[in-house]
């Protein structure tokens, strides 16, 4: 392309400023150049690329151990690997997905990316603390996976005592890796909830902030309120091991139903830590493409903050079967139910946003579409797997390890795509390949199904989850599930590939090629360092639809 | 932000002896043999001392209301942590309620299946 | 004095120092909250064993543990003080205020060894290593295990405490704070009184308990 | 009906007296689920294709940016949303309630689970191994407990799972409906052997199984019943009751297969290791100058780590036999150490070789 047809291009697309003079500070991929402009950089829209990166590795680290799982349970006895091997595999597979992709995923990518500029702040409250958070979790990751390749760990990722104070292997730097990584989740957290109290711009108050903000606010009140507690739980783990305090150990005098408890405490909330920004990105894909304002913004805002609060109310519906008490087993599969209320509450908001709006079928409306089913049905489930006699059946049953993957894959994945593909051109500023965005999200959807639809099958039929081989009879679903592994394999391939693409040759996108209202594409096509030039004043609500389509008003002086 | 508000620094020696004073009391009533009902109030007693660290000392009563409701916040978890826990542990029917110890050799477990108990 | 500086993402010193105040109170609450598992399994724990945990608690020198109270709140008090003074410009009583709780801390942290070996000389160590004759049962057992991580993940909060209080010394003796710059000074105080409160109840619990 | 949709959603048969009513919530929750996501998709699928832009473009009345339900409707979504849950809820509890409290004078089995075995002892003197036999049309309490890990005993015929945790006892009970063979799975996660920790549930009729019960030796219970169903479980059971196994005579053969025996004397004769004869009990001097009583703790780390706590006067040689060996043979071989305590052992222990002799 010469310089020329790139520069026509570039005033086609809107970027009417690239050579105005006086020449305007350069983008943020372009400001300061080297490896070490990179590594050291306090702008959170590099950090957040830098997570980017190491996080799709995660992803796909965690999805080849998938398949390699869903390879061996092609056949009811060994397929590929022996039965410690699968044991660590499933643990490697959980413990990455959980703790090392899933938890970051959304909240240190895009969260990090879009938060301060939907704020209209020039960076996170505290920089450097961003910059130290992405290299804690560098460490946390490093030592989790030295430690896994190293020993292998074959407990689960629930770590659940006394299995995992008495197997052989490397538990103990597992368990401190992870802590690390909380820690990391723990300095993103603290930076956002600041950021949102002191760096709003001039005129933005509370009810004016992007849902996309106060799903990443409530995500981060769940990060640091229960993040500590596994800390602790899973360091008395360690310290069992090492030096055999037996907290937890029927031979001291201690019930590991205990640190269910503890485990769950976290844990439960981790799902909403999981899926809250994942709705984040939703409500922002809806009201973007409908181009319309959500029905109801206070519904979905305070929704937000009640699955936050609630999120912690509901941890025992996972022991109906482990011995708890049937009082407690009440109390907690009723507050259960709370959760589904708020998520429901959002569901249909979502829904009627599209009433009589103008909806436009791009990939990332489409993900938000196969959300809404996988994410209804997958909630739903969560509702009757906390309903006692039923839970019974289910417990530890592939019918759970289906329903949590509807609401992880179907619902955190889904949106974590969705948003890989909304915040794309004003990542990068370029717009990717729409035909394979579209190819490439129904194939994610129909892999998704073939694969975990089974699965609840599976678990109504019997087969407890974590089963190296399996009664013959469970044979054919088992195979149905790993062809459509490999097929969502091969569409998320296909997704990475068509991004990667569009790096380089996908055509210039402009400040705001979706013609959205949220203050993020209010910026550069590709944001400078400090993302605005001026400080930007705000005098209406990021879904203010009714108002005409602005310029990017950051530039007053270029216009 | 209030952080301009300056009090004497008499202020502060009057928090600091209605702490000891506290300290005191919750001392001297452990030494009456209360009962079961002492922990209530040695509870109730370091709460209020709490309280009063964080209004005074830690200047919670000049700050902001988006402040002073985090650790509200915090204090609310723990109780539901403890609470929720302690009720399972209270009200559950599995027998016996304190774990059976598996000793050394084995003997001290009731065998209900008649197994030699493992020795490890 | 130095002059304080704005960070590039602020409007104002004012939100900055609003922002800092919000992290450290949020910092805090997850801190109370690292403590809260120890906490309910120690009620988990006595509600299973009551008596042994009575009888366990009984065990521990109650003087000590009560000394160590009255310490922890004499410093707490001279930090409030400390910070009292730097606010009004007085750095030099800051910092000797500041030594004498640092002081204050490492007694604290010398008779809590003191109370560790009266208790590794009778035999009570954590879980396995647990070998008193005379006091013995599963709480007791589980109750010393319990006791000796409270202790110490709090002695461990203490010895970071004693660090920023020593930094905080070096900064004021050296006139590094001052009636407009003690924010960074007050968040360091408020580690040590968030240290003072846990053992404010961690004292009940562990040494209170005769029935 | 109740059929079809077993059928349709993969259930096992309803073997057990509450299988059925489980059952019948099951349907009801599953359905409302799946009618609630097909709603909330059509309805969102719907709204995508009437309002995709090309056509609103076009009809631009269509577009109304103001456009809200109405807060009746809002409000009937979530109320009746609600209303369902509190339905699965009460419904569920009382069922699980059900479940949990067993009716009075239920037969009373003892579980003891074990990496990776189920034990059952029955009233008397009868006891199997992973296979469990009742009398059917007779309700059943079963009281588990576990000697190691976490496991959880799982009859998907009868709806019935329960964690067995080591020092404590849960419970759990059914009423098989009719005689006839069901498969026991343990479904927490126990390690290696996790999936192979199968068994069976043989329902009797009551008549042979209180002559079973008696002692009366049926031949082959299974025999009579239909032909099996399932996989045979890795730990096999016996049809009959388990012949008793002393763990003396399997530790001496896991010695020899293990290779200890290679090193390590059993009548006393110096040799490369310590010799076994009366060592159990033994005080034995380290090579760290503390002594310690070999217990089986103290033999059990031996193994898996022999020079944790080296005996005085012997080289590091032996390997550790960490993965080597499963928790069972471990506890064999310290039976049969046990049982050599009384054997006098020679005097003189051998020179120490520095540099090693057998490899």
């Amino acid at each position: 392309m010469t310089e020329q047809s790139r520069h026509r291009e570039d005033i086609e697309a809107g970027d009417l400023f690239a050579d105005v003079p006086p020449p305007p500070p350069p983008d943020y991929l372009r400001d300061g150049r080297g490896i070490r402009s990179w590594l050291l950089t306090t702008d959170h829209k590099r950090i957040a690329l830098m997570f980017y990166a190491v996080i799709v590795a995660m992803l796909a680290l965690g999805g080849i151990f998938a398949l390699l799982l869903r390879t061996e349970l092609l056949t009811p006895d060994q397929t590929i690997m022996t039965a410690p091997v699968y044991n660590r595999m499933f643990t490697l597979h959980g413990v990455t997905m959980v703790f090392l992709f899933m938890i970051p995923s959304i909240p240190a990518t895009f969260g990090n990316f879009v938060l301060p500029i939907m704020l209209g702040a020039k960076d996170l409250a505290f920089p450097r603390l961003n910059l130290a958070s992405f290299y804690v979790y560098l460490l946390g990751t490093g030592v989790t996976l030295a430690a896994m390749v190293w020993g292998g760990v074959d407990t689960g990722w629930t770590f659940y005592p006394p299995y995992s104070t008495s197997t052989e292997s490397s538990v103990f730097p597992v368990v401190v890796g992870i802590f690390i990584v909380g820690v990391s989740s723990m300095m993103t957290a603290i930076n956002f909830i600041v950021t949102t109290h002191t760096l709003r711009a001039k005129g933005m108050n509370w009810f004016r902030l992007p849902l996309f903000v106060w799903a990443m606010y409530a995500t981060s009140v769940i990060i640091l309120l229960a993040t500590p507690v596994i800390g602790l739980s899973l360091g008395l783990v360690g310290a069992d091991r090492l030096y055999h305090f037996g907290i937890f150990d029927a031979r001291f005098g201690g019930d590991p139903v205990l640190f269910q408890h503890l485990f769950w405490f976290y844990s439960h909330p981790a799902v909403y830590i999981m899926i809250l920004p994942a709705m984040g990105v939703i409500s922002e894909l809806v009201s973007t493409f409908s181009r319309k304002p959500p029905s109801s913004y206070d519904a979905i805002a305070m929704s937000s903050l009640g699955i936050a609060f609630v999120g912690f109310f509901g941890w025992g519906h996972h022991m109906f079967v482990a011995g708890m008490s049937e009082l407690d087993a009440g109390i907690f599969g009723g507050l259960s139910m709370f959760v589904a209320i708020f998520s429901a509450i959002k569901v249909f908001t979502w829904t009627a946003t599209l009433y009589r709006g103008r909806v436009a079928f791009n990939t990332p409306m489409l993900y938000f579409f196969w959300f809404l089913f996988l994410f209804t049905f997958g909630g739903m489930t969560g509702v009757a797997v906390a309903t006692q006699s039923l839970d019974v059946h289910w417990h530890d049953t592939y019918f759970v390890v289906a329903h949590f993957h509807f609401i992880m894959v179907g619902g955190t994945i889904t949106a974590f795509l969705g948003a890989a593909h909304y915040w794309f051109p004003k990542m990068f500023g370029r717009l990717y390949s729409e035909r394979m965005g579209l190819l490439t999200s129904v194939s994610v959807f129909f892999g998704f199904l073939f694969t975990f639809v089974p699965q609840f099958l599976l678990g109504n039929a019997g087969m407890p989850r974590r089963y190296y081989s399996y009664p013959a009879r469970f044979q054919w679903l088992n195979v149905v599930s790993t062809g459509g592994a490999y097929l969502l394999a091969g569409a998320l391939l296909l997704t990475l590939i068509n991004l990667l693409c569009a790096l380089k040759w996908g055509r210039r996108a402009g400040p705001n090629p979706w013609g959205s209202h949220g203050y993020e594409w209010m910026t550069r096509a590709i944001p400078i360092k400090h993302n605005f030039e001026t400080p930007p004043v705000i005098t209406r609500g990021p879904y203010d639809y009714h108002l005409p389509e602005e310029m990017p008003h950051v530039d007053p002086q270029a216009r | 932000m209030t952080t301009t508000t300056h009090h004497r620094w008499t202020h502060y020696l009057a928090v600091w002896l209605a702490l000891v004073g506290l300290t005191a009391l919750s001392f001297l009533l452990s030494l009456t043999h209360l009962g079961a009902i002492d922990t209530v109030f040695s509870l109730v007693i370091a709460a209020a001392k709490s309280t009063v660290v964080l209004l005074f000392f830690m200047h919670l009563v000049e700050e902001r209301f988006s402040v002073a409701v985090v650790p509200a916040l915090a204090v609310g978890y723990v109780l539901l942590l403890v609470a929720l826990m302690v009720t399972d542990v209270l009200s559950r029917h599995t027998y016996p309620k304190t774990p059976l110890l598996f000793g050394e050799d084995g003997v001290t477990l009731p065998d209900p299946a008649g197994e030699p108990a493992d020795r490890f | 004095m130095s002059t304080r500086r704005l960070a590039e993402q602020f409007e104002d010193l004012a939100k900055q120092d609003h922002a800092a105040r919000l992290a450290m109170w949020i910092f805090l609450a997850s801190e109370i909250l690292l403590f809260a598992a120890l906490f309910a399994l120690y009620t988990s724990y006595r509600a299973m064993y009551p008596d042994e945990f009575a009888r366990a608690a009984a065990h521990n020198n109650l003087a000590i543990g009560t000394i160590n109270t009255f310490i922890l709140i004499t410093s707490s008090a001279t930090v409030a003080l400390a910070l009292w003074a730097v606010r009004g410009g007085l750095q030099r009583l800051a910092g000797w205020l500041l030594i004498f709780s640092i002081g204050c801390g490492l007694l604290f942290l010398v008779l809590k060894g003191v109370e560790y070996g009266q208790h590794f000389r009778a035999g009570i160590y954590p879980g396995a290593g647990y070998r008193s004759a005379e006091l013995t049962g599963q709480g007791v057992v589980l109750f010393f295990t319990l006791y000796f991580l409270i202790t110490g993940l709090h002695a461990f909060h203490v010895v970071v405490g004693l660090a920023v209080l020593c930094w905080m010394t070096a900064g004021s003796l050296r006139g590094r704070f001052g009636p407009d710059e003690h924010v960074r000074f007050e968040l360091g105080t408020l580690y040590w009184h968030l240290v003072d409160i846990v053992w404010i109840f961690v004292w009940p619990l562990l040494y209170l308990l005769h029935r | 009906m109740n059929e079809l949709l077993r059928r349709l959603l993969f259930l096992p048969p309803q073997a057990s007296t509450l299988a059925r009513d489980i059952d019948g919530l099951h349907y009801f929750v599953i359905i409302s689920t799946m009618l609630g996501a097909l709603l909330v998709t059509v309805v969102g699928g719907w709204f995508l294709i009437r309002y995709r832009r090309a056509y609103v473009d076009a009809h631009p009345d269509e577009y109304d940016v103001q456009a809200r339900p109405p807060l009746w409707m809002k409000i009937a979504a979530v109320g009746s949303l609600f209303l369902l849950f509190v339905i699965w809820w009460s419904i569920g509890i009382r069922q699980y309630l059900e479940l949990r409290v067993a009716p009075e004078g239920a037969l009373e089995i003892y579980v003891t689970a074990k990496q990776w075995m189920w034990k059952f002892a029955y009233p008397g003197a009868a006891r199997t191994i992973s296979v469990l036999y009742v009398p059917a049309g007779r309700p059943v309490k079963l009281i588990l407990t576990s000697r190691d890990v976490i496991h959880s005993f799982y009859v998907p015929d009868f709806r019935i799972k329960q964690d067995a945790i080591p020092g404590r006892y849960t419970t759990e009970w059914f009423e098989a409906r009719s005689p006839g063979v069901y498969e026991v799975l343990c479904t927490e996660y126990c390690g290696t052997g996790h999936s192979m920790m199968r068994g069976r549930v043989v329902a009797l009729d009551p008549g042979d199984f209180d002559r079973w019960l008696g002692g009366a030796d049926l031949e082959t219970p299974l025999a009579e019943l239909p032909p099996q169903q399932y996989d045979p479980p890795w730990v096999v059971g016996q049809t009959a009751r388990a012949p008793e196994v002393d763990p003396v005579v399997i530790g001496e053969r896991v010695a020899e297969t293990q290779g200890c025996v290679r090193c390590h004397s059993i009548d006393g004769t110096p040799h490369i290791g310590p010799t076994w004869a009366g060592l159990w009990g033994s005080v034995v001097p380290l090579a760290s100058g503390d002594t310690v009583i070999a217990d089986g703790a103290y033999l059990t780390e031996s193994i898996m780590d022999p020079m944790a706590k080296l005996h005085r006067g012997f080289p590091p040689l032996m390997p550790s036999y960490l993965g080597k060996i499963r928790p069972a043979e471990v506890a064999a071989i310290l039976a049969f150490i046990q049982s050599l305590r009384d054997v006098e052992a020679q005097p003189a222990p051998p020179p120490a070789t520095r540099d090693g002799g057998a490899p």
